[in-house]
């Protein structure tokens, strides 16, 4: 639909039906001259506001977006507006990483009694984004396809030896087994010696098969669901841990059906790294690993490097290289280093020093080598909605099969959003993904947002509740947003 | 999907700035509409007959209506789809009144916007289903908080009906601001001659049960079925043995506590019954004066009274009532006006409120009905009446007219020249507003019969000075804005006339409510005009000052008409819901929880299908708030009427690259 | 009094003009007389100031000028501070007093030439001398003699130096008045 | 923290003891002043009457040399003085307004971020005394305390108006001299006329005004039992003393024989200053049979208290 060329901007508001619509309505019965460009949407509260309803009007071309609420402590449905404050600050936090001016997005509360208040509101707020100008549009946007290439110092030296726990640790688990355990998750080697691939072991001889190394990158915790109602095990690193935390916590897997067997990790590597070594197509003939050093030796060529090249961006910042939650641990922890200052991953410290259009850029860039395979979603083991997931649903339909980079950043937006407060960091969407695309670092500006404003990390405590799904009657930590 | 589309002038209100016969044209283009056309008062007989008759002719599945707020018509709109044979609901509004033509003068920019409002109503139908209401038992007892005129009368109504009533009071006795008047304008009645028969009914009546010294802590549940839990606050005193007679009273030895229901303008003790009248005639010890409670020595009420009632370690109580309704008739307050400093204050003892002057003039009050100035008891011969402070005063912040100062202020004014026919009375107004019936009239008599002096002017100071004879003055300086003269009076006593605001802790009590209220704390009506008692909130009404200023006959006839609209909500045997609830599509839930987690109803509760763990939604509990569907990451919880397709439909139509 | 045609003696214009230069809403003004009450010079007025503020609400251009209460005004802001409409009744009685000076409708000549036996001083020396103003102003206007009582004590009391104090930068200062005055003309 | 001083041209006339008692606190109070060089006349009110452009030049002429001092802020004894600093620098936030008043001047003022006009702040002597020393440092200061001296103070129109503006205190109740004088030790009584106008400058061309304006000041003042007046304003100060009698005949009341002190004398008096940091020669209604009423008083009690504490021992 037209907007009146040159007079009004795309303005579209999220309204609640019992304060803010009535206030606007008061407005209009005081016929309080306003601004025509807003069109209001009507729902009956504004904790009814998904916050993707917001990211689908900017990604699809609105130049500003408002949702206004009952006051806090006045909802009429008590505490609907409570959850909106949350949800949507986080939003606001959140828009910069996908280069959206944050000023584009504001939220506010008006009661059906203030009709001056949303003239008001209305009226700054028009001001404010007719200042802004047109939103950039993602096909005027150049496209770009530099990559973070930035290699993070660890924190802690890694490792990639023999670990000395590790007979220790397939004893407990034939125990395990042998008192009635179904079966327990680990890693086997793979097709070659830099593959590592999953393993369900029932029987002492597929024990025999562990391995604990540097390449076994997979977060078993991604298959848990899927066994509840049986009682299994699973073989964790410090990073899997916390996402069996998380699914503890939600309670899509019970405590008493999970043995978690838990052992020091020296850290993982990014096998894109290591190929990226190699003669390009060489097929892998031998590898061995001492120390800090991989030989790999493929198409004839014997190749050597060292963890610090070729390690996991996840590793090199671990803080939890131990598991947060275990019923055995074998042989003795790996100190933990201090939390860094900053904890940002490489993808997001790229995005951070580009302007928000560069970020647009970088993201259309990004979206257009996707080839929507949805590996990431199947490396996720918060992704619990399986073959629910509302990407692939009509009822409701949230994205379209179209192949266009707006419907597949929305893909990732959805996940995203999906896993604010819930997200532990394991980045196997990221490692996941064929085209290394860096979509944790949407995750990540979740995560340091919710660190910030509700000091908050996921999979930490089973007992813990998410903070999106709580809130607090005063919020000290998030500032109240006047528009009038 | 056949959809017609009505777009109404509503006279003029509409389209003086939008072309509907245009946007009706438009609509015309958007997917299913196969009617459109523009309406020259939609909500009219004809108009509505017109939209019955399209649906028949055309074969309509939905229509849309574009022209007021839903929060105005919607209700008459489904109605008249339904007279046609189709689903109440299968029915959208498009706001193009309060949202567009009355707020915006480019009729280009508001016809364009009209149509595109339009457009989101019609996405919106399009995937409308039907619904079809589900029935709940309502329990037949009413919650009337606070027991001034309007929640006596109101109560006393409902209970007359045989329905339940509890009342909860603040105050250690009902009867509110009137029981401390002494007359009433226009007649000049006796105040407590009029309210106290009716005090007494409410004691008396079998179906009200009377909290006073008691304040609501909290209300959950809907309409129909609501759960409040009233504090009642320590009394010190065992009520049911109490008999009212007063021993206590006259024996406590501490003698300076200031009188709350005289407004402060003398002291009682501290174990006390406010007045001969109240209801319940019970005594209260006020802990923050009691020496026993306060010190542990003393104790003389407990050796006194007869009955054994006085109980120092008393402690709060929290009692449960269910209600099926609810009515607010918390009244009013009077603004804080010592924020004037050029009136004093609040310093200069001689400048009293019209309230403190009213406990003044009551043959029950302190001075036994006799005009004595505070300072000095002086008979005062100059009194100066002020009205307007703190009313229509934006400097401070109060920019309305609180609405009977004028009719009090002429009646204290009588009533004065009836104590001291030699004082001369002043009175400083800005415009005399007496619209009610006989009212001008006395005003006019206040003047003409009694010779009470009007000067139209604000005053802008009170300045006290030291007569000659070494007593305390008071310069009354205003205007005379008719003479166009600075006037002063020597003043032995002035009069303020303050404003109105809502009774403290309104505010509270409306988010207790879930209703609105305003800055000035009162409470808001659903409609200004014609839904005047009842709130946004089904099951909760207002009657009183509470929701706006009014003098006591208009607060009784909100009173009543509180009642009436609790005895219709009661004469059904069952309630019906609003079903555009949320509903679980058992496929795609994954059990998760989320949706329980966040349920401000507990509407949703974990059910076990076939030995899945699935949410599922109690209808009649549910109110549509659609918070579980903001939630649900599957999208397997949706919200009837609102869903991710609808709201998706509507910014897909508003925003598309 | 000739009964004032309203049809054909309103200026709104004017209005707007008291509006734009004061920064003043006008039509806020609900004649309550606050200002005239509190007013510290409304004994000697020839227009109370909510007059003055009524004939500009109705545009009557020489009702709100044509005064001496504009030059007698003390600006002291009371009646400001008490508007119940927040409106700077001051700030619209300065504003009428420049506009009736550029009319040349000033109706207290004597004020008018205190005003300027005061500035020319400070033109001249930088500062301001009061028994040089005072002089002046008599000898301008031939009035002032009332002061002649309080001269003896003032003079009794030395709190009238003879000789003015002039400064440095005076012709900096002579700068700014000719500026103001090229500006004006 | 350090203070650019603005005496304001009274201070070399009409009000050299309001200038020395002032200079003298501010030395017993440890504040550090420097005098504005070759500070002009701020215009007054003549000059705001005439044109806000000129008022705000004269006025910024004067802040631009008070930058040159490296101050920490501008103050002034005179309310007048200070209200004009005060507007100038607030009327020139405005940048339309600051390129108007740029026009008359030299050079234009330098701009601040927003393109307004950057330039000190300025505040009453008064105010800096209140808020930055405080009236408990006064209190400990005080050696000889005004022994139930009963004052009523008066404040004038323009120390705490208009509010906007001026920032400080009550406009309707200011209280900050009645703190000054009850650390003092001084009674302070309840006056309602504490911002009534006393006349201001209109003595001059018709003293009529001030006369009758200043006759009720005074006579509500000794009404209420005040044995004197305390001002902060040299207007108020000439139109409550040195017109005193010219008042009292206006207003058709008796002389009122009222001591009408600054503030600033008081408070020398009351820190044993000199004689030459009081000044009280220049008052025109005579203070000393006050002051010995006061000393008496301070006698009677100290003997009393020799007497309790010898009889204690």
């Amino acid at each position: 639909m037209s907007v009146l060329a040159g007079k009004e901007l795309r303005i579209v508001g999220f309204l609640c039906n019992w304060c803010s619509y009535g206030g606007a309505d008061t407005a209009g019965t005081a016929r309080a001259v306003q601004p025509t460009d807003l069109r209001i949407i009507r729902v009956p509260c504004s904790g009814r506001v998904n916050p993707l309803f917001v990211l689908k009007a900017l990604m699809n071309g609105a130049d500003g977006v408002l949702v206004s609420g009952c006051h806090p402590r006045d909802c009429h449905y008590s505490s609907g507006n409570f959850y909106a404050r949350r949800r949507l600050e986080l939003l606001k936090q959140f828009l910069p990483v996908i280069g959206i001016d944050p000023e584009r997005f504001e939220y506010t509360w008006v009661s059906a009694s203030e009709g001056q208040r949303w003239k008001d509101v209305v009226t700054n707020f028009t001001a404010r984004i007719h200042a802004l100008g047109p939103a950039p549009r993602w096909e005027d946007v150049p496209a770009r396809y530099d990559m973070p290439v930035e290699l993070l110092e660890s924190l802690r030296p890694l490792g990639c030896g023999e670990h000395p726990a590790l007979p220790e640790l397939k004893q407990a688990i034939k125990d395990a087994l042998a008192q009635g355990l179904e079966g327990v998750l680990g890693w086997k080697k793979g097709f070659d010696a830099i593959h590592a691939e999953p393993v369900f072991m029932t029987t002492p001889e597929e024990v025999d098969s562990l391995i604990w190394g540097p390449f076994n990158v997979q977060n078993l915790a991604v298959f848990l669901p899927q066994y509840k109602g049986r009682k299994i095990g699973v073989v964790v690193k410090g990073c899997d841990s916390k996402g069996v935390v998380e699914l503890l916590s939600e309670g899509l897997i019970s405590r008493d059906e999970v043995q978690i067997f838990g052992m020091g990790c020296n850290g993982t590597v990014n096998l894109s790294r290591i190929l990226a070594k190699l003669p390009e197509g060489a097929a892998i003939e031998s590898c061995a690993c001492r120390g800090n050093k991989i030989t790999v030796t493929a198409g004839g060529q014997t190749i050597e490097m060292t963890m610090a090249e070729v390690a996991q961006d996840k590793c090199r910042l671990c803080t939890k290289p131990n598991a947060v939650i275990s019923d055995a641990f074998a042989g003795t922890p790996t100190t933990e280093p201090e939390a860094p200052q900053d904890g940002r991953l490489p993808g997001l410290r790229f995005l951070d020093s580009l302007s928000l259009e560069e970020r647009m850029g970088f993201w259309k860039g990004q979206m257009e080598r996707c080839i929507a395979c949805h590996a990431c979603r199947g490396a996720c083991p918060m992704c619990v909605c399986r073959d629910h997931c509302v990407s692939d649903s009509r009822d409701p339909e949230w994205v379209t099969q179209e192949d266009t980079v707006q419907q597949k950043l929305f893909f990732q937006l959805i996940h995203a959003q999906h896993l604010a407060g819930r997200c532990t960091g394991c980045t196997e969407c990221e490692r996941a993904c064929p085209m290394d695309i860096p979509v944790f670092a949407l995750k990540q500006q979740f995560g340091r947002t919710i660190q910030k404003i509700f000091s908050y990390g996921a999979g930490l405590d089973v007992n813990a509740t998410p903070p999106l799904l709580t809130y607090q009657v005063e919020e000290t930590t998030i500032k109240e947003r006047d528009l009038a | 999907m056949k959809i017609g589309v009505f777009v109404c002038h509503c006279g003029s209100n509409i389209e003086a700035t939008v072309d509907t016969a245009a946007v009706a044209r438009i609509a015309l283009t958007y997917p299913d509409v196969v009617f459109a056309e523009d309406t020259m008062y939609t909500c009219s007989e004809p108009g509505q007959e017109n939209i019955v008759q399209a649906i028949k002719k055309h074969g309509l599945d939905g229509v849309v209506v574009a022209s007021c707020s839903p929060r105005m018509h919607e209700p008459t709109f489904r109605r008249t789809v339904e007279r046609a044979g189709l689903n109440r609901y299968m029915f959208e509004m498009a706001n193009i009144r309060e949202h567009v033509s009355w707020i915006g003068r480019d009729r280009e920019a508001n016809t364009n916007k009209a149509a595109e409002l339009v457009r989101l109503a019609v996405e919106k139908l399009r995937r409308d289903a039907p619904l079809y209401a589900k029935q709940f038992d309502v329990t037949k007892r009413v919650l009337v908080i606070g027991g001034g005129v309007a929640g006596i009368q109101a109560a006393l109504d409902a209970a007359d009906a045989g329905i339940g009533v509890v009342m909860v009071e603040r105050e250690s006795t009902i009867g509110g601001k009137m029981a401390k008047l002494d007359k009433t304008f226009p007649t000049i009645d006796c105040s407590s001659c009029v309210l106290a028969p009716k005090m007494v009914d409410v004691a008396q009546n079998p179906n009200i049960t009377l909290y006073a010294h008691s304040e609501v802590e909290s209300i959950s549940g809907f309409v129909g079925n609501f759960t409040v839990k009233i504090r009642r606050r320590a009394t010190y005193v065992d009520w049911d043995k109490c008999t009212g007679c007063g021993t206590c009273t006259e024996k406590c030895p501490t003698k300076n506590v200031p009188d709350a229901f005289n407004e402060n303008i003398s002291t009682c003790r501290a174990i006390n019954i406010p007045f001969p009248q109240a209801i319940p005639k019970k005594a209260t010890i006020n802990p923050d004066y009691c020496r026993k409670i306060k010190e542990g020595k003393c104790g003389v009420c407990a050796k006194v009274c007869p009955t054994g009632a006085i109980v120092y370690d008393m402690a709060d109580e929290i009692v449960e009532e269910k209600v099926g309704a609810v009515i607010a008739a918390t009244g009013y307050d009077l603004m804080d006006w010592t924020v004037l400093k050029e009136y004093g204050g609040g310093t200069y003892p001689d400048v009293i409120t019209s309230l403190q002057y009213e406990r003044m003039m009551s043959a029950s009050g302190p001075t036994a009905g006799h005009i004595h100035r505070p300072s000095d008891g002086m008979e005062p011969r100059n009194i100066v009446f002020i009205q307007c402070v703190g009313s229509r005063d934006c400097s401070i912040g109060r920019p309305y007219c609180s609405g009977f100062c004028c009719m009090y202020t002429a009646k204290q004014a009588i009533m004065t020249k009836d104590h001291l026919p030699d004082a001369e009375a002043y009175v400083f107004y800005m415009d005399i507003r007496a619209p009610g019936k006989m009212y001008d009239e006395f005003t006019r008599r206040a003047q003409e019969e009694y010779g009470v002096q009007y000067v139209r002017g604000r005053v802008s100071a009170i300045q006290p000075t030291v007569r000659p004879d070494g007593k305390v003055g008071y310069i009354v300086r205003g205007a005379d804005t008719l003479l166009g003269k600075q006037v002063e009076v020597d003043a032995d006593m002035v009069v303020l006339a303050v404003g109105v605001e809502g009774s403290h802790g309104a505010g509270h009590l409306a988010e207790i409510l879930r209703i609105s209220y305003d800055h000035f704390g009162f409470f808001m009506e659903s409609h200004v005009k014609l839904r005047p008692v009842e709130t946004n909130t089904a099951g909760v009404y207002l009657a009183g000052v509470c929701q706006g200023a009014k003098d006591i006959p208009a607060s009784v006839a909100q009173g009543s008409a509180a009642a009436a609209k609790v005895m219709a909500l009661f004469s059904k045997p069952k309630l019906e819901n609003d079903p555009q609830i949320s509903l679980v599509d058992i496929k795609r839930c994954v059990g998760c929880g989320k949706c329980i987690k966040v349920c401000p109803y507990q509407a949703i509760e974990e059910v076990d299908v076939r030995g899945a763990k699935k949410a599922h939604v109690i209808e009649t509990v549910c109110q549509g708030c659609g918070l579980c569907t903001a939630t649900c990451p599957q999208g397997a919880i949706q919200v009837a009427h609102f869903t991710d397709n609808q709201i998706l439909a509507e910014v897909n139509a508003l925003c598309q690259c | 009094m000739n009964t004032i045609r309203l049809d054909k003696a309103r200026d709104p214009a004017f209005k707007r003009q008291v509006e734009k230069e004061s920064g003043q809403n006008l039509s806020l003004c609900y004649q309550c007389g606050n200002c005239t009450a509190g007013c510290p010079g409304a004994q000697v007025y020839d227009r109370q100031v909510s007059q003055i503020m009524r004939a500009v609400q109705l545009g009557l251009k020489e009702e709100a000028l044509k005064n001496r209460s504009l030059w007698l005004c003390l600006s002291c802001s009371t009646c400001s501070a008490r508007c119940p409409n927040d409106i700077d009744v001051a700030a619209v009685m300065e504003t009428l007093r420049m506009m009736a000076r550029r009319e040349g409708w000033v109706q207290d000549r004597p004020i008018e030439s205190f005003w300027k036996a005061f500035l020319d001083t400070v033109k001249y020396t930088g500062r301001s001398y009061e028994l040089g103003v005072m002089a002046d102003y008599m000898a301008r206007t031939l009035r002032g003699w009332g002061n002649l009582e309080i001269a003896p004590m003032a003079l009794r009391k030395n709190k009238m130096p003879f000789v003015p104090s002039v400064i440095h930068g005076r012709e900096e200062v002579a700068r700014i008045f000719k500026r103001y005055a090229e500006k004006r003309s | 923290m350090k203070y650019a001083y603005y005496p304001g041209c009274s201070g070399h006339g009409t009000s050299v003891e309001y200038e020395a008692s002032t200079r003298a606190v501010c030395n017993a109070l440890n504040m550090d002043l420097v005098e504005i060089e070759d500070w002009n006349c701020c215009g007054s009110t003549p000059a705001h009457s005439v044109s806000h452009e000129l008022s705000a030049a004269l006025s910024a002429r004067n802040l631009l040399q008070a930058a040159k001092t490296g101050a920490d802020c501008v103050i002034s004894p005179c309310p007048s003085c200070s209200s004009n600093l005060k507007m100038a620098r607030w009327r020139m936030q405005n940048a339309e307004f600051k390129a108007k008043t740029d026009e008359l001047l030299d050079a234009p003022t330098p701009a601040n971020a927003d393109g307004g006009a950057d330039l000190m702040e300025t505040y009453s002597v008064l105010q800096a005394i209140v808020e930055n020393v405080g009236v408990d440092a006064i209190a400990r200061r005080v050696t000889y305390p005004l022994e139930g001296l009963k004052v009523v103070t008066y404040y004038g129109c323009l120390l705490s108006r208009p509010a906007k503006v001026a920032q400080f205190d009550d406009p309707e109740n200011p209280v900050s001299l009645d703190n000054v004088m009850k650390a003092l030790g001084a009674e302070v009584l309840p006056f309602a006329l504490k911002t009534e106008c006393c006349g201001a400058a209109m003595g001059i061309p018709d003293v009529n005004i001030p006369g009758s304006l200043s006759g009720r000041i005074l006579d509500t003042a000794r009404a209420v039992g005040a044995e004197a007046v305390i001002t902060a304003c040299p207007l108020c100060h000439m139109n409550l003393d040195l017109r005193q009698r010219q008042a009292a005949r206006i207003s058709g009341k008796a002389f009122f024989g009222l001591p009408v002190f600054y503030y600033t004398q008081m408070i020398a008096y009351a820190f044993g200053l000199s004689r030459e940091a009081m000044r009280l020669d220049k008052l025109a209604v005579n203070p000393y049979p006050l002051l010995d009423k006061i000393a008496a008083r301070r006698e009677a009690r100290m003997a009393e208290a020799l007497k309790t504490a010898g009889a204690a021992s």
